[in-house]
């Protein structure tokens, strides 16, 4: 198993930032600072498709004209691409929603810290 | 392109994150965040995923910024200093499972930059033969999005949609008019 | 057979959700009419999609003319047509209640009420027909980005759970996108039917195990499966009640569904009775979960957070029948699964109803529905005594098949699981019942309301729905053995 | 609510640049075919050109767009984009089949082409303005909240 961190850096970094977002999601009771962590999840996401969409020595999947079109393998995968741009939107969208909740949560009680706005509601 | 000479972009990228998430003022953090993710815009475009390098400088470096900053510029700055040594520790034993799960899974996974691999076989070189011909789009990214696979971009779209709903319904105030 | 009532089943819900605001500006009162409208069209079409399944093999319907795995394609079979007829007439009938409700609740927010609900129906509705897991993932979203913000939109507290139901719904997402990933590393496609032809091949890579229990984790975070249902409790509690009714019938049910259809079907029985003995683990966790939350569910005086603690319980049963492995087992789960839909629309509607005319919050509140509102009390009996499972209710069928179809399986644990949960059930809500008989009658209170008809309405129809489901259901049951059974039991 | 900023540097940037942005994501959004980019990114980048100036002349001086209107705007660009695929479906086709759009004299790879186009344009309509509604929610606040 030891050979993955030496042969496999996307691997890796996708761990490492798919870790650190979902714990500091789930830890820190700042309210801001869970979405930055839900944020690092979601694109450490993202790099772990596009790194099954590479292909070697290949280049960017547009195919101009059907004469000098190249075969396949020459192509990076398109469909990983596809699905990664979907999974952005639905990131922001998230995003936004999670933001408006933040705010309307700190109109109510007046801070970010989630501890905080517990004791104020009891 | 080669695959191995992106490894600064991730050492980059992947500090950019920790950079993010360990400093205290979050103005400072989100701004961070935005560098992380133009790096990771870079990382896409060195990887062939110009598309996707687009759409992650575009939105996740633009508008997710800005976002994040009217909402800060509305709240407060600062993030308080507090440990829950309880939590930390059950947060901790569950990411350790699964990443744990995550290495054990990856030991089968294709090799990176395979031609001959799987995922890039199968469907995708279907759509890299046909999609000129039957679209008429030179950017098979574009045939796959607006064709091939548009009823998941139609529900993309309704997911923005929904989301602007969404901010609608909960910041409404009720001095706003009704109508 | 290719057909278009998929697409339609779609296009009704999407396209008066969309349009709900551009004319809803105009004149707020369209919006209501449009939305009940496009319900009742889209039970009508469901109802005809399910009996066209059933009598000629189930429906497909490929979008943008590509043929699966190029394009994405929705596919109606028993299984799914028998949940889409549910969803649609529930969400009808939750609409329908919802009406005064939200003329008070969200007086301002009407017009964003109306298109979020009916966004989230669509998005239901999507993730039951499809056939391609992504398709299903963005459905997901748009089903969890409205229905977070439906739990929310009373503000205080209700904000709150809405933000960790949130937090933890986008993880529940991420996981199971993560789970594709994996899928799609080792297959190279998305789409189920030939997802479930390719993965025999690879079916003892490690990779596909890890997906598969990656998207099992991501979806039990979505539907509440002890021990993930930490958003469940407060999100039930504190959602205006104008919303809980459909939250909580149909939301937690279809993200199983996923489940049961990813794992029984593109995975399939044999490699689960095999390679990956997953449904061992989920049978003992869905037994655990069906006493815990029964048992939690005792301790709580607001009348709200202990009928949530009951879905934890009820989300326990489905995944004990369904992991057992037997055909009744299989049949009865999917029997309880609808019948809880009843149950749980009518369970809410009535602490939404007693909320709104007698500010009853908690247990002890609801004696004053029997002075108050009588006929409301009496769907709450008969529900109750269906959550419990006394014939001739719905609920006690789909316990009753789901002990014989334990006892086939010879899992006396899961027989022991069921009766314990159904008790320690019956003792919560005689419990209920002892504190609305026990004491006197109250005085009529002098500044009381009429219920409101769509009220009466929509509990009425609930309540005659749990009773007729029961006494049909050998005919329900004879559907579910001959249309919906995945192959290898 | 947003303040206008002070700088003049900040001011004259801001107009220069706000056509610029428009023109580009004009581009981006037509030769979508056959470059990087196309509806999503044409139409974040027209929220920007939309924001920007809001950013520098602050919300009052800028109130080009309302936010309802700006939510009935994405609701039309999302009805473009079901339009152009319900069409098919009602004609008796696919949902979104491009290839049975009831354009005349064209082979079905060029209808594809065409409503590939149309669809670009609603969803860079529905995104542009859902970002901007997005934008003015989160950043208004209400009476008596200056700070």
């Amino acid at each position: 198993m030891a050979d993955i961190f030496l042969y496999r850096p996307h691997f890796v970094a996708f761990i490492i930032l798919f870790l650190l977002g979902m714990y500091i999601m789930v830890v820190n009771p700042n309210l801001v600072k869970k979405l930055i962590g839900m944020y690092l999840m979601q694109t450490s996401i993202i790099l772990f498709f596009i790194i099954l969409a590479v292909k070697k020595d290949s280049t960017i999947p547009i195919i101009l004209n059907s004469v000098t079109a190249l075969p396949p393998e020459a192509y990076a995968n398109p469909l990983p691409h596809v699905l990664m741009l979907t999974a952005i939107v639905v990131g922001v969208s998230t995003l936004g929603v999670s933001l408006a909740m933040v705010i309307a949560l700190y109109r109510q009680y007046k801070t970010l810290e989630e501890d905080q706005i517990l004791g104020k509601m009891k | 392109m080669t695959l191995f000479d992106d490894y600064l972009l991730l050492l980059l990228s992947v500090v950019m994150a920790l950079g993010a998430v360990f400093v205290r003022d979050l103005l400072s953090g989100v701004l961070t965040l935005a560098a992380y993710s133009f790096f990771l815009a870079l990382l896409w475009a060195g990887l062939g995923a110009v598309d996707v390098a687009f759409t992650e400088a575009v939105v996740g470096a633009g508008l997710s910024t800005v976002f994040f900053l009217v909402a800060l510029f509305l709240t407060s700055h600062q993030e308080k200093v507090r440990k829950k040594l309880q939590v930390r520790i059950i947060a901790l034993g569950s990411l350790g499972i699964l990443g744990f799960l995550l290495l054990f899974g990856s030991v089968d996974l294709p090799v990176v930059g395979d031609p001959k691999s799987l995922p890039n076989k199968h469907v995708s070189s279907n759509y890299l033969r046909r999609s000129l011909e039957e679209t008429d789009t030179p950017n098979v990214v574009t045939a796959v999005l607006a064709d091939y696979r548009g009823f998941d971009t139609l529900g993309e779209t309704t997911v923005i949609f929904t989301a602007g709903l969404a901010c609608w319904m909960l910041l409404r105030r009720k001095d706003d008019s009704a109508t | 057979m290719t057909s278009n009532l998929p697409g339609f089943l779609f296009v009704i819900p999407f396209f008066a959700a969309i349009i709900i605001p551009v004319v809803g500006f105009t004149n707020q009162k369209l919006c209501r009419p449009i939305a009940l409208g496009a319900l009742v069209f889209l039970s009508i079409v469901s109802v005809i999609s399910l009996s066209e399944a059933v009598l000629h093999g189930p429906l497909s319907h490929e979008f943008g003319g590509w043929a699966p795995p190029i394009g994405i394609v929705w596919v109606i079979d028993g299984l799914n047509g028998l949940l889409m007829v549910a969803i649609s007439v529930v969400s009808l009938i939750a609409l329908v209640h919802a009406g005064p409700l939200v003329e008070k609740e969200l007086s301002d927010r009407v017009i964003p009420f109306y298109s979020l609900s009916l966004l989230l129906i669509a998005a239901l509705g999507g993730m039951v027909l499809t056939g391609d897991l992504f398709n299903l993932f963005v459905f997901l979203e748009i089903g969890s980005l409205a229905s977070y913000v439906l739990v929310g939109v009373a503000g205080g507290r209700s904000l709150l759970s809405a933000f960790r139901y949130l937090i933890l719904g986008t993880i529940g997402a991420s996981l199971y996108l993560l789970g594709v990933g994996y899928l799609y590393a080792e297959t190279g496609t998305l789409n189920m039917a030939d997802l479930a032809q390719r993965l025999p091949e690879v079916i003892d890579s490690r990779a596909v195990l890890t997906g598969l229990l990656f998207i099992a984790l991501g979806l039990a975070v979505k539907m509440g499966l002890f021990p993930l249902h930490g958003w469940l409790p407060d999100a039930y509690t504190y959602a205006p009640n104008s919303c809980t009714p459909l939250l909580t019938s149909v939301v937690t049910k279809v993200p199983l569904y996923a489940f049961v259809r990813i794992a029984f079907w593109v995975f399939g029985m044999e490699a689960l009775n095999t390679q990956i003995p997953i449904l061992v683990v989920l049978g003992w966790i869905g037994a655990v979960a069906a006493i815990v939350g029964a048992y939690l569910a005792i301790w709580q005086e607001n009348f709200k957070r202990m009928l949530a603690y009951s879905s934890v319980s009820s989300m326990g049963l489905f995944m004990l029948g369904f992991s057992l492995g037997t055909e009744t087992g299989f049949a009865g789960g999917l029997f309880y699964v609808l019948a809880d839909t009843l149950m749980k629309a009518a369970l809410f509607g009535v602490a939404g109803a007693a909320f709104y005319q007698c500010g009853a919050l908690t247990v002890t509140d609801l004696a004053r529905l029997r002075r108050n509102m009588p006929w409301v009390l009496v769907a709450l009996l008969i529900s109750a005594l269906s959550m419990v499972g006394i014939p001739p209710t719905a609920g006690f069928f789909g316990k009753w098949h789901l002990v014989v179809g334990a006892l086939e399986a010879e899992k006396y644990f899961a027989v022991v699981a069921i009766l314990v949960s159904s008790m320690l059930t019956a003792l919560y809500f005689f419990r209920m019942f002892q504190r609305v008989w026990a004491k006197p009658l109250l005085p009529v209170e002098p500044n009381f309301l009429e219920t409101p008809f769509p009220i009466k309405l929509s509990l009425g129809v609930l309540t005659f729905g749990i009773i007729a489901l029961g006494l049909g259901s050998d005919l329900v049951m004879g559907l579910i053995f001959e249309s919906v059974i995945p192959k290898g039991f | 609510m947003i303040q206008p900023h002070d700088s003049v540097i900040v001011h004259t940037l801001a107009r220069v640049f706000t056509p610029i942005i428009q023109l580009f994501a004009l581009y981006v959004l037509i030769h979508g075919h056959d470059s990087p980019g196309g509806g999503f990114q044409a139409g974040t980048l027209f929220a920007a050109s939309i924001i920007l100036p809001i950013l520098a002349f602050g919300i009052q001086n800028s109130q080009v767009v309302l936010e309802r209107q700006a939510i009935i705007l994405g609701g039309i660009g999302i009805l473009l984009y079901a339009g152009i695929g319900l069409l098919p479906l009602i004609l008796g086709g696919e949902f979104l089949n491009y290839g049975e759009l009831p354009i005349p004299g064209m082979e079905a790879s060029a209808r594809r082409h065409w409503g590939i186009l149309g669809i670009e344009i609603g969803v860079t309509i529905a995104v542009a303005a859902t970002a901007v509604s997005i934008f003015y929610s989160l950043s208004q606040r209400g009476k008596g909240e200056e700070n």
